[in-house]
């Protein structure tokens, strides 16, 4: 089949020190403190291959938390560009879903140049899930946990070898630069993904439907006592906007060096405060939280299949481990459920 | 890019975080997801806690005040300005003149030097910090 | 009303410098900045600039002038927040970020032939007047045009000389104001006050509102109970901004962003706005 | 502290954070807990969610509050009258742990009988809270095995501090929840490091590990370790600094990542004090109002830029690391004291902060086991007394610190400041959750600057109603030594005669008017009651009223009047 190779266990490592040697190669690894992080590969072996999901989403590395736009200065404005070409080894599918969301978000109507030039140098390589998490629920939205495309590369964990897929351009160069590691696969490679695919499908904790969320919102059948029971509990931390790899919002801020000096920057914003859309003169349009917490899960579950013809959510559970409060997509989608 | 394990500099949670940095600019913070007391998760303040560290606005050298207008200085004489005074002052008023403020946001090891300058290098006991507020 | 600019792609945060020409004290805390038109610079009544002062950061500004009369570009700005203090204190010479112009315009090609009714309040009048002063041009296209204007006291009124003008080139001008002083000698109260007392046909009429947000809701609902269709009804809304190209979503209520899918709504749309909001 | 040592031997939380989640009653006094400490109240919402009960006393309706099953509006500065009223019922209705009371604590008889004056009754006649609300609390928090206090500074900010501590402390003791898992009396730790700093021996008393400087013993075991003879007697506290400055027995100053020109009471008073300094040396991060002040000013670097700990108020003695190199020109605190030190002719000889924790250890017998290379799995609790040992998750587990524990008894005394019809309403100043003390470190990260750029005050409807002042609204404020002024927020999170104002602002900052009487044991100042009028600020003509539209009354009127009828 077209696109589909088999790669033995053993070379995988080879492989990514090839990639390693013109990219920045970022993989999971183990920190010391028993955390899973992505991070610059040194060690090839330190690579977490069954890992969680990360903490933060894979976003970061194309939509960082903090970047710099531009510096200004009595001359002008300049700005360099962050094409840092880069590998990024052991995302989720959740995440590959998301990212090919966000890129239509950035994408589409006007071109975020920022975003687009440090998607275009980096490629993913992803791995599909073998086991999901508790937090796990990508399995009703369709993100997860196996991809059908979207992918750039996507690797199955078949034991002693992986079922390797290039879903992009991009991936397939990076395969066919060292066609010798990779072979051509047998039918019994892909019958075993498919086994793989069903004993994963198999080992979901949480079924959610998000469509039935949104009909009930759309029926009005969810009243608001309902949305302020979940406003109540929310510490407004924002960590559930700061973890969603599918939130994208943004602040903007002027740093002054010097006179007539500076550097414009943009950082991770979340739409959980209230200052969030504060209006010239302090005017605050969603003063209460519940109209923040609404507006959160209106824009996922209305807006998005509105816009893009799929939900704000890829089922990742993120903000299910960050929530302070334990009001999470999946919580409130249970509750309505 | 790294990610360095560290502690939330605001509040007296001590949450666990991690740092993470990208050709010395900080560009990042992430939750410990295993940390006993924060489990994944952090306040506004964590989340943000590291947009002040690379700011304009950080003291970028000894300052040293001429004529009430404060002019930059090196740290080598502002070190010998200090070190002539508190001397000077120890001399003509004794140890117990001189009051040293260490501080709640700093390091054990620094309040462990702050208050061992206080009492072996100056002499006195008058250290103290704002525990209290 | 959608206005798919795809302009300027790859510059899409990088302002371009340009100078400001003249600044004009306008009241106590109002000023007209006129800013040099770069080339290939074209804008229609309604849309808005993203101004940046260095270091002080950007706001969205709707521009006041109007394209086919002058070359250079208006901007009125009131002095309210921290970019538009440090705006307050440029001088002509200066020089200043701007992007755009952003956002759709005010739709009017439909109201050729029908009467057309301006709201205003406050410093609202100032994207009006892009498209009044266009309106104006070409008077003998529409019916009858009538402009209510209000303002908080007599001395708050913007532009009043051009105001008089218009009236004198034969559009109906209604001033009013919340507190009088002398020497005013125009009615007082709200403009919804006001809206009755038009000899318009509000059937066919088209209006066009901008002001403080209430005043917008409440013009909006009365113009709608007196039968003006819904679609006739427009506004334009003001919002935190950062990026003006729908990126950012400061801007954004229920499925809509007001940078790229608005500033301009028409009632109907406005009304689907507020789902997440009790 | 002062209250907790007298009573256990030890000031700081006896238990650990990760308890919560297990425990079955909570008991929260005089914190904030979802705004101060949010990973705390998140484990504190789990163990609700558990099935524990949440109890919580403050005037205040806090969100915490919101998430408990019974809230306390004691009145502010009742807190003595209101443990005591708890502690009556205990008595009384025979809850106490009496085989705990025999083996493990002294004193027992005074307590009985200065609490037998606090009959429920009499407690609801000081604090307003109902006696039968009393009664459950006491109900509750005795009879379950794992209740565990919390408290914070709404309960040592009044010049009662250490009784309020001490109350608690009895409390605890009697009903012998106290050194065991998921109990405990638990003070939450405002900054990130005040564990430390108090561990490490910044107080005038003690050196490190509460050792105290009176006792010859340790004195001669620290000074032998540094080879210099160490002064006997206690210092001054730091209040106690300022006014020895004030009458000119202080004359030079060094200051180290302090603002206190923004967080200390009083504080016109305060930097009269500091200009009648000789020299000021300031070491921060940024330029504060304190450094303004200064001599010398040293930039310092923040967590990022040097390796260390901190210790958090579980006593979790935590790695910081080196993330980036120092920005600009700026040095360690630590390296920037050794320098100063080098140059008076001390060499302390550290080349990095690896090496002081050694030294940290050795002198110190509950840090003895902490060493920086210990402490990569989330850190050590302390007492940790060698190398061997993995950490103290929960204290005095068999005896405490000082061996028995001793009951305090306290009688009520009311707060320094009473109100009166001059100055009819008690001010209390508190924390935000989206500000940080005095703003060095929040005032520069945006999202945080964003949220509340203005002062407030904090009205209860009723008597905003009778001042004739709306959300928005300016007024001043006066105390008896100054006033301010802010924009009024109008809310019932604030009960009837009381207000709320911030401390985080230095345009408006409240501590110009607040009372700087103090504990007389640990001269924390009483930063919870001060007596204050309010002045509703009329607009000069001619000055510009904030938009007619703006104003949410407004708002509703308009929107009723324009309300689209029903079809």
């Amino acid at each position: 089949m077209k696109g589909h190779f088999v790669l033995n266990r053993a070379h995988l490592s080879y492989w990514l020190r090839q990639l390693r040697k013109d990219a920045d190669l970022i993989g999971p690894l183990r920190s010391t403190d028993g955390d899973i992080i992505f991070s610059s590969i040194e060690n090839i072996h330190d690579i977490e291959l069954d890992c969680p999901a990360s903490i933060p989403s894979p976003k970061e590395f194309i939509f960082p938390q903090k970047e710099e736009m531009f510096r200004f200065s009595d001359k002008g404005v300049s700005s360099k560009s962050n094409g840092e070409r880069r590998v990024i080894f052991g995302v989720r599918s959740c995440d590959i879903s998301a990212i090919a969301l966000l890129d239509r978000f950035y994408g589409e109507l006007y071109e975020d140049s920022f975003y687009m030039d440090r998607r275009r140098n980096t490629v993913f390589i992803s791995i599909a899930c073998n086991t999901p998490d508790p937090t796990c629920f990508c399995i009703g939205l369709g993100t997860g946990p196996f991809l059908k495309s979207g992918f750039d590369i996507q690797l199955t964990d078949l034991g002693n070898r992986y079922l390797v897929q290039a879903g992009s351009g991009e991936g397939l160069k990076i395969i066919r630069r060292f066609r010798h590691l990779f072979q051509k696969p047998e039918k019994t490679d892909f019958d075993d993904q498919y086994e793989a695919m069903l004993s994963s499908q198999s080992g979901f904790e949480k079924r959610i439907t998000l469509e039935t969320v949104r009909q009930k919102i759309i029926t009005a059948k969810v009243e608001d006592s309902f949305w302020e029971s979940v406003a109540l509990r929310c510490f407004q931390c924002g960590g559930c906007v700061y973890e969603c790899p599918l939130c994208t919002c943004f602040n903007v801020v002027d740093w002054k060096e010097d006179k007539d000096k500076g550097v414009r920057m943009r950082l991770w914003d979340t739409c959980m405060f209230k200052g969030f859309t504060k209006m010239a003169g302090n005017v605050l349009p969603a003063e209460k939280q519940i109209m923040r917490t609404k507006r959160w899960y209106f824009h996922k579950l209305l807006y998005y299949p509105e816009q893009f013809g799929k939900f704000g959510c890829v089922g990742c559970g993120r903000c299910t481990i960050t929530c302070p409060g334990r009001i999470d997509m999946a919580a409130v989608a249970n509750k309505l459920d | 890019m790294e990610k360095i394990s560290s502690v939330c500099p605001y509040c007296g949670c001590g949450c666990g975080l991690y740092v993470h940095v990208e050709k010395n600019t900080i560009t990042g913070i992430s939750p410990s997801k295993h940390h006993p007391v924060n489990k994944g998760s952090l306040c506004v303040k964590g989340w943000n806690c590291f947009e002040f560290v690379q700011h304009p606005e950080r003291l970028k050298y000894p300052l040293i005040k001429k004529d009430g207008v404060f002019q930059q200085a090196s740290w080598e004489d502002t070190l010998d300005l200090i070190a002539a005074n508190l001397t000077k002052i120890r001399e003509e008023s004794g140890p117990d003149s001189i009051g040293i403020l260490s501080s709640a946001k700093c390091t054990n090891e620094e309040n462990f030097l702050m208050m061992k300058f206080a009492r072996a290098v100056i002499g006195t006991n008058n250290v103290d910090h704002c525990a209290r507020l | 009303m959608k206005n798919k600019n795809r302009q300027n792609r790859k510059g899409l945060y990088l302002p371009a410098k340009v100078e400001i020409l003249d600044v004009v004290d306008m009241t106590s805390d109002v000023k007209l900045f006129k800013l040099e038109r770069p080339k290939s610079f074209y804008y229609s009544p309604g849309q808005f600039l993203m101004v940046s002062v260095w270091g002080a950061g950007e706001v969205p500004i709707s521009i006041t002038s109007t394209h086919e009369i002058r070359k250079d570009i208006e901007l009125c700005i009131r002095k309210v927040g921290a970019v538009t203090s440090a705006l307050h204190s440029l001088t002509a010479g200066d020089y200043l970020g701007i992007r755009g112009p952003l956002g759709n315009r005010f739709p009017f090609e439909e109201a050729f032939g029908k009467d057309i009714l301006f709201v205003a309040g406050g410093i609202g009048i100032a994207p009006l007047r892009s498209l009044i002063n266009l309106v104006s041009e070409q008077k003998e296209k529409f019916g009858k045009i009538a402009l209510i204007y209000g303002s908080r006291n007599p001395s708050e009124v913007l532009f009043l000389d051009e105001i008089l003008r218009w009236r004198d080139e034969g559009i109906d001008v209604y001033l009013t104001v919340d507190v009088k002083t002398d020497p005013w000698k125009y009615s007082t109260g709200l403009v919804t006050e006001h809206l009755s007392k038009q000899r318009i046909s509000f059937k066919t009429c088209h209006s066009y509102i901008c002001g403080p947000h209430v005043m917008i809701k409440a013009v909006m609902r009365d113009l709608s109970l007196m039968g003006m269709p819904a679609e006739n009804i427009i506004t334009t809304l003001e919002a935190h901004m950062k990026c003006g190209v729908g990126k950012c979503g400061h801007c954004y209520t229920d499925g809509k962003y007001v940078c790229t899918d608005g500033p301009v709504f028409n009632y109907t749309e406005i009304k689907q706005f507020g789902m997440s909001n009790p | 502290m002062a209250g907790l040592a007298s009573a256990f031997g030890s000031g700081a939380m006896t238990n650990s954070i990760e308890e919560i989640d297990n425990a079955r009653v909570l008991f929260v006094i005089g914190s904030n807990t979802t705004e101060q400490h949010p990973m705390i109240a998140m484990h504190m919402l789990d163990a609700v969610d558990k099935g524990a009960t949440l109890i919580v006393a403050d005037p205040r309706k806090t969100q915490v509050a919101g998430f408990a099953q019974i809230h306390l509006r004691q009145k502010s500065g009742t807190d003595v009258a209101l443990l005591n009223g708890i502690m009556n019922v205990i008595i009384d209705e025979g809850l106490v742990d009496i085989s705990f009371v025999k083996r493990r604590t002294e004193n027992f008889d005074d307590l009985e009988k200065i609490v037998r004056a606090y009959s429920p009754d009499v407690a609801e006649k000081i604090t307003g809270v109902p006696a039968d609300e009393i009664k459950r609390v006491a109900r509750i928090y005795a009879t379950e095995k794992r209740s565990m206090l919390f408290y914070s500074m709404g309960i040592t900010q009044h010049i009662t501090g250490v009784d309020n501590v001490r109350s608690c402390a009895n409390l605890v003791m009697l009903t012998a929840h106290i050194g065991q898992p998921m109990t405990g009396l638990n003070p939450l730790r405002g900054q990130n490091n005040v564990q430390g700093a108090c561990d490490m021996g910044a107080l005038p008393d003690v050196y490190s590990g509460y050792q105290r400087v009176s006792d010859p013993k340790a004195r001669r075991k620290i000074g032998n370790a540094w080879g210099r003879k160490l002064p006997a007697r206690p210092g001054l506290t730091m209040i106690d600094m300022f006014d020895a400055a004030l009458s000119g027995g202080l004359k030079a100053m060094y200051i180290m990542g302090e603002n206190p020109v923004i967080s200390d009471p009083d504080s016109s008073h305060l930097i009269e004090a500091i200009k009648k300094l000789d020299f000021l040396v300031v070491q921060d991060i940024f330029m504060s109002d304190t450094a303004e002040l200064a001599d010398v000013v040293l930039p310092a670097v923040t967590f990022a830029e040097k390796d260390g700990t901190f210790t958090n108020t579980e006593r979790r003695v935590q790695k910081i690391r080196r993330v980036i190199r120092p920005m600009f020109g700026a040095m360690p605190d630590w390296k920037i004291i050794s320098e100063v030190s080098k140059k008076m002719g001390y060499d302390m000889g550290y080349r990095a902060p690896h090496e002081i924790m050694e030294e940290v250890a050795l002198l110190t017998p509950s840090y003895g086991g902490i060493l920086h290379h210990r402490l990569d799995n989330f850190g050590i609790q302390w007492p940790c007394p060698d190398t061997s040992h993995a950490g103290t998750p929960f204290l005095h587990r068999k005896k405490f610190a000082k061996g028995l524990g001793t009951f305090n008894p306290v009688d009520f005394a009311p707060p320094a400041e009473n109100t009166d019809a001059e100055y009819p309403f008690i001010l209390t100043t508190g924390r935000m959750y989206f500000r940080y003390h005095t703003g060095t470190m929040c005032r520069r990260t945006s999202t945080l600057e964003r949220e509340e750029p203005e002062c407030f005050i904090e009205i209860n409807p009723k008597d905003a109603g009778r001042l004739g002042v709306r959300t928005r609204n300016r007024v001043r404020v006066l105390s008896r030594r100054g006033e301010i002024v802010v924009n009024v927020l109008v809310t019932d999170r604030t009960p009837e005669g009381i207000v709320f104002i911030p401390f985080h602002f230095r345009d408006a900052a409240v501590n110009l008017i607040t009372n700087p009487a103090v504990d007389p044991i640990a001269k924390i100042p009483e930063f919870k009651v001060c007596a204050v009028r309010i002045v509703p600020l009329i607009p000069k003509p001619g000055e510009r009223q904030k938009s007619l539209y703006n104003r949410k009354e407004d708002i509703k009127i308009l929107l009723e009047l324009y309300e689209e009828p029903k079809v």
